[in-house]
């Protein structure tokens, strides 16, 4: 029998182990079980490290990755850069391996991060409170129309159409079984931004909420003013913002949010396939007690010694069991972590700077693209780092043979709206250069 | 400690922006929709911002650390080249939209993870979507519900839940729309058979078990559990929060479970990142397969790897994209370091180590349950009530040696409960060690009760003023 | 702590051997050389380890916990991106033999960190072999003899070296073969001119000089000193220990040094990792070229880079293959992160800080030598003496308040030295903070000298017993 | 002007200071100087974080290396698999960041992780006492030789010609300077041994120290009782040993080694292209006032604690200046460091099952190498893992064609000793696959 690293029980130390407890075998531990499994599980054998590591190198020698190739692709994971700290301090095992900070004494580090987390969140989308985190954007989204219809007891939620495609699938698996009507408001084909008389038309006594992007699917900023202008007082704004984008846009909280939630990837997160990165959740203060989560407060010791502990828990599922306001119980708090360092790195100026760089080589992009004479414009608004272009040949093809050439096209807005042939999402970041710029127009006009 | 935003200073900075290589446009937003005032985000230099951090670690307790036997939490060592591997760029950098043949070797991560995930279950299919215990739950629920109405049943508004359980199962089951109905657990600390019976109509949609349950405690009557709900067409689920105890010996399948969640971060020894991010993937019989929520990895018969979507009657969609992906990872290289021989070895050393301290433990201490437990067991500290202590306090204490306490005042049904999990990864030297201390403990309990009401003394801080922080509620700097 | 022999038990185990994919032959070796007892070394398991070194790097006080303001030591903050680009595998997994077209990259950064070097220092040529400070002096000395040897000098076998060098200067001119001469300071702190111009003489091959000396002061007469040694055919040498003072600002090679060596782990800010690796590039003016030590990194016409091992009168070498290439690749990132820039700037704010301090320092202790100090200055500790109170008390006392002490007993020619180096990457905040610690200590000197005499209180031990350890020699478990 | 991530120092702050110095401006902090430099370095300016990791990342690619590609190349520097835990432990802030322990209460980590090394040194050449590292292999052996001049007052060492040849180099380099003679001794024509006879004339009175390797640089196991049998009682024999290589054979201190010095980099440390690794050095206890370096020992503190301090101070350069034993000051703490988690990782058992893998990997190799027939035998010695054989076509141009498939083929003898032309050095570890052999055998054949 192999001896196991993570093992390290002697035969001798399980023989006298036995003896206290009075079994005479491990096997009788298991005496009061039913079905005890008697085959060997179809699994492999245990594999040494080094063997492991081959596996996996074999594996992800079948991968290509965003730092590899060259990207045009954004469509909810954005690829900014993550300063060495962030990863380097984030790793740190104090962090990676504690868990929710029950005892607080013991997890004063955990606690402090959420709180000045919860502190930039709030700084960031402009709103009062923030929770320490939640599982990603789309859930994010869901669990604020949730609360809205817990705060207005209204059932009804309008969505604009332009949300990305995911969130809308997961809101309205998690709206459904609280019955909760949804219904989509449409955007304006010409601006691509959410259309007000849709809106006006949908708004009835039952509508408890709406959800806006900012910027939303396509990239453009939505006029939230004006759409806020539009609501009955009782009738709450959901936004779902870019974080980065907030380094440079009015904070939603400045436009009448009353809830602003997010994707968090963007702040010192990998892509990782999509996961894991967290969700943001902030809103006024007076909603506090009907938002989902984990909320971190600032009290002192019986001392007076500042210190943080767990606030409202009586919110949530371990105290307040099916009354809670969510079952959310593990968040992404490691990620927030990231995303708290990721701040703390590059500060506000440094976020004001990205974010203008950001809107600086998007929109050099789409200048370079258009005149090329290939590409069209489709949507004529405002965008921040994501745009829509229309292509005039075939765009599968197009980033198929981009692929080749070891770049990731822009996404193929074909997948989600039937319509848009051919149409395209471009995004650049800070990381796109000028040369990637050059790159692309040069190819599509049969240069390279 | 001071805040990071005490720190600040406008002429500081901890990052530069690169030299911008193209030419500026003019900003054509309308100033409606330019920020004007900046968020406060700290100005600060690296080795100020690496030493807030340094000191933070140091504030925290953690598994690397020491002993952390929070029950019901699993908190086992970690593996750092599971950590390591996550890290390789070619597996942490991918975009979730790249082309399917750019990710070829995560998909087989991820359809080799399903499959195991199934082994160890005995259930036949597997998502790797859910993103934590609670969104399994969740995710299970609402197959079960799916699944309900399209068979056509009506009525099936009720869920039934022990009074020892999770409280994410009540909350999940109302979550997916369901009522709660609790049934209570007999002196054994298991479900009471016949209150249970009582309960069960044909209202009932599904029985939410662990099992072993919070009490640690295999639930003997599971077939007869099973056997009355699926008579009653209601689903059996399984809460894997407890799978720890099982690997390779109880597969939840073949004791009559048609749902199960797991948690990666627990059974399969993904950290725990000071609260998350978990994974919970769902496993379902196969006569369940078509509603699990979409994408599920498959494979052509060509063997490429691709994200089915087109699942006929999927509940939808849980979250963004595809999971948690680098906690799937990191389970996926436990899973095969420690193999179908490991795994079995670790749940049985996990109970083992469950019982010896169980069985020490009781020598001075009131176990709430007598006779074998699993992976983990539950004191009732009531015995502490004569010398005007309470469990708060006994933890507490427990500070003050350098080990966290267990999960307290959890479950519900044992009076000032300590649920105590010391998993497999830890040594008979420790445990021992650590027994010694709940005998000092609770020899300072008699003798100097001030010790433990006034503990801890060598922490960070000492105890905080909860009433305080949720009366104020001062949430942000 | 326990040893992690202590830890140890037959049956564990942190590693697994892989399954051999091929046949065993049978050992053909000769018994008497198989070993029959094996190493001690111990069977742990990787939490074990895991915790082991989790608790050691507790023990330790580093740059990231907190000031560190060890003299001649520049413990300035170390880049974790540095870190980071050392263990990309591209540069970290190079075999010091691969052909030279694999390795185009590391060659290109030697070749401009020679360049760089070269022009901060102002110097023709750098070799970037020499592993440490010391090994740099060596090689340099080296140099220098074999060139005088060269010019066709017999006698020259003395090396002038003042009472305030490093203890390096002399033995690394003893191991060169040279006799060493010490030149006393004068009341200034600098070497006294009039005794150098009599121990001057033309068996003198060089004179070791530290600018600014290990006092923080700028040696003034250095131009004369120049003249004067190179009147005598003796070559002048600079020890780099102090360059954090100067880079941009002054030049050793402007001021008449003909061989210079660097601390990379110093003024380039590469970790000092408990002792080493540290790195000591040695620059020589053009006419030493030829002394060298193989390789250096060259480049052909077409732009290749390769290692030269054809330099005339080569020293030899001086370590196995190139040097300490991934200290070398820190350094680099260092001073590109800086620019030329942001290197004179933080030779001026470390200049400026330990001004700074010297003089809030000089309202209540005694600095050594008044006036302008570079970076670094020296505190005569024997003002504590009439509190019956030494500087080895009032050093203990500081690890009390979870800053370092300063560099003590050195220079030997200040009674009870302190000698204090904050470097640049403090703030004012930590050093205000740092001076109040300072004066506080020097408050309790006065008023409960038992405070500092018994200090530390709040470390992991107590004052230790140097003399059992060394009458005992205890060396290994 | 830029503000710098490393610079904390803001406008107000510089003035406060300067006033509180009593000087205008910062140039008159420099107002005592000569020769003040007046132009700018010819250095680049300042470059963001994201500008230097691309212009790495441009170096990089082109760089290639031993994880890419295989390799059948040892020749002091090898490629051994690296436990996940080495590197990670190893790049705790708290060791990295800390530096030489002159303050022991608050390094008792450094100190008793050396005191651990030393204690695993000793263990693994069987010696009584070990140091805390030098800078490596070359250095230690050179330093060996100057120590037992010190010890035995005696100026002449013999130097087995089969020693590394950069150690070689290195030592000539240092003992020239101190007058030390020396000569070297010839290996066996047939087996590549130390030829006793040469050995045998060769010593004479002055005769201070002979060295020789175990492994020698031929990978063959050198005789060391019989070499010790032929030295007179005060001569010292020091032996250059491969580390792993001592986890299958004797120990060199039961074989009649006064000092026992080495390469450490087999041991958890990355090839690094030669550089940092670090140097062990053990010998005799009676010697150890005698040795270069820093030496780490145990005592109590005031209440009887435990702890550990440096000791024998006095040998060193801080203390005693030109007498000292040694120059050396830094030595390679973190490299040791590496290689004591290292071996806590491996532990004995895992150290001798590397060791026989490493046998049985580089026999079969040469095994498989000779089934081709185009290869011949070279040396007739018992080898560990590395063998030299001779190869019956032309080995530069084998070694070309290799690299084009991405392998680093085997050491060229020739390089060092003119006459072995087309002699090959092949390694093989625990690292090297079967299918690497399988490829290299049916390359040479011209079936690939």
């Amino acid at each position: 029998m192999p001896m196991y690293p993570f093992l390290p029980h002697t035969k001798e130390e399980i023989r006298e182990m036995l003896d206290v407890i009075g079994v005479n075998n491990v096997d009788e531990l298991y005496s009061d079980v039913t079905n005890l499994y008697k085959d060997e599980l179809n699994i492999p054998e245990s594999m040494s490290e080094i063997e492991l590591n081959q596996h996996l190198k074999d594996l992800a020698a079948n991968n290509r990755h965003i730092r590899e190739y060259g990207t045009f692709r954004g469509a909810g994971i954005y690829a900014h850069y993550i300063p060495s700290l962030v990863y380097q301090i984030g790793a740190k095992r104090g962090f990676l391996t504690a868990y929710t900070p029950y005892q607080a004494e013991v997890s004063q580090g955990t606690l402090q991060i959420m709180y000045e987390f919860q502190t930039m969140m709030s700084e960031l989308t402009g709103m009062e409170v923030s929770n320490s985190s939640m599982y990603d954007g789309a859930t994010s989204m869901a669990e604020a129309i949730l609360m809205a219809s817990r705060v207005n007891k209204k059932q009804k939620t309008l969505i604009s159409e332009s949300i990305h495609p995911e969130y809308k699938n997961v809101s309205e698996t998690y709206i459904k079984p609280q019955n909760i009507e949804f219904d989509y408001i449409k955007y304006d084909e010409k601006t691509g931004r959410l259309d007000l008389e849709d809106l006006k038309n949908k708004i009835d006594s039952k509508t408890s909420s709406i959800v806006v992007g900012y910027p939303n699917f396509f990239g453009i900023i939505e006029h939230l003013d004006e759409i806020k202008e539009m609501l009955p007082e009782k009738v709450m704004m959901i936004v779902v913002a870019n974080p980065i984008a907030l380094g440079m846009l009015e904070a939603p909280g400045n436009l009448g949010a009353d809830i602003v939630v997010g994707e968090g990837q963007p702040l010192g997160n990998a892509p990782a396939m999509g996961g894991p990165s967290f969700g943001f959740f902030t809103s006024k203060r007076k909603y506090i007690r009907q938002m989902p989560g984990r909320i971190i407060g600032e009290t002192v010791d019986e001392q007076g010694k500042p210190g943080y502990v767990m606030v409202l828990q009586t919110r949530e599922q371990h105290i307040r069991r099916d009354k809670s306001t969510s079952n959310i119980c593990s968040n992404h708090a490691h990620n927030a972590l990231l995303a708290t360092i990721y701040l703390n790195v590059i500060g506000k100026r440094g976020l004001r700077d990205i974010a203008y760089q950001n809107y600086y080589k998007a929109h050099y992009l789409a200048k370079k693209l258009l005149e090329t004479e290939k590409f069209e414009p489709f949507f004529e608004a405002d965008f921040f780092n994501e745009f829509t272009i229309k292509y005039n040949g075939n765009l599968k093809i197009l980033n198929n043979k981009l692929l080749d050439q070891n770049y990731f096209g822009p996404y193929d807005l074909e997948k989600n709206y039937d319509k848009f042939k051919n149409v395209a999402l471009f995004c650049a970041t800070e990381l796109t250069s000028k040369e990637d710029v050059l790159f692309l127009t040069a190819f599509v006009e049969g240069l390279i | 400690m001071s805040l990071i935003f005490e720190k600040s200073s406008e002429e500081r900075t901890g990052f530069r922006i690169p030299r911008l290589d193209i030419e500026k446009t003019e900003i054509e937003i309308d100033n409606k929709y330019i920020r004007k005032e900046e968020p406060k985000l700290p100005q600060v230099h690296e080795l100020e911002i690496v030493r807030h951090y340094d000191s933070l670690e140091r504030l925290n307790h953690s598994v690397d650390k020491g002993f952390y036997p929070l029950g019901s939490c699993t908190m086992k060592y970690n593996p750092i080249f599971a950590d390591e591997i996550a890290n390789w760029e070619r597996f942490k950098f991918i975009h979730p939209y790249q082309d399917l043949n750019t990710m070829q070797g995560s998909l087989e991560v991820m359809y080799n993870l399903q499959h195991y995930l199934a082994e160890i279950t005995g259930m036949d299919n597997v998502t790797l979507q859910p993103a934590a215990g609670a969104h399994g739950e969740l995710t299970g629920m609402l197959i079960i519900k799916k699944y309900l109405e399209d068979q056509g049943y009506k009525n099936k508004t009720k869920v039934i839940v022990p009074d020892s359980a999770h409280g994410t199962n009540p909350a999940s089951a109302k979550m997916a729309g369901f009522d709660v109905v609790e049934v209570k657990s007999n002196e054994y600390g298991r479900v009471d058979l016949e209150e249970f019976k009582n309960i069960m109509d044909e209202d009932v949609a599904a029985v939410m078990l662990t099992n072993p349950n919070t009490l640690g405690l295999f639930e003997k009557d599971i077939l007869k559990i099973s056997k009355i709900a699926h008579d009653h067409h209601a689903l059996l689920y399984y809460d894997g929060a407890n799978l720890n105890a099982i690997m390779g010996k109880i597969r939840p399948g073949d004791n009559g479970f048609d749902v199960v969640h797991l948690n990666l971060h627990k059974t399969f020894s993904t950290p725990h990142g000071m609260g998350g991010p978990g994974s919970g993937p769902v496993g379902v019989k196969a006569y369940l397969k078509e509603y699990l929520p979409v994408p599920v990895v498959e494979h052509d018969e060509e063997g490429k790897f691709y994200f089915n979507y087109d699942i006929k009657n999927s509940i939808g969609q849980m979250r963004s994209f595809y999971g948690n992906f680098l906690v799937l990872l990191r389970a996926y290289v436990y899973i095969l370091s420690m193999g179908r021989d490991g795994l079995k070895k670790a749940s049985e050393m996990a109970v083992l180590n469950a019982n010896y301290m169980r069985k020490k433990l009781s020598e001075f201490m009131t176990v709430a349950y007598p006779g074998l437990c699993k992976h983990e067991f539950v004191i009732e500290g009531s015995f502490l009530k004569k010398y005007n202590v309470k469990t708060l306090d006994f933890a507490k204490r427990m500070l003050d040696y350098g080990i966290h306490p267990s999960t307290i005042y959890f479950p519900l049904i044992v009076k000032e409960a300590m649920m105590i999990e010391p998993t497999e990864t830890e040594s008979k030297g420790t445990i021992d060690e650590v027994i010694d201390i709940f005998k000092k403990i609770t020899e300072e309990a008699k003798k100097n009760p001030r010790l433990l009401k006034d503990a801890p003394f060598s922490t960070p801080v000492k105890r905080l003023d909860e009433l305080k922080a949720n009366k104020e509620l001062k949430v942000r700097f």
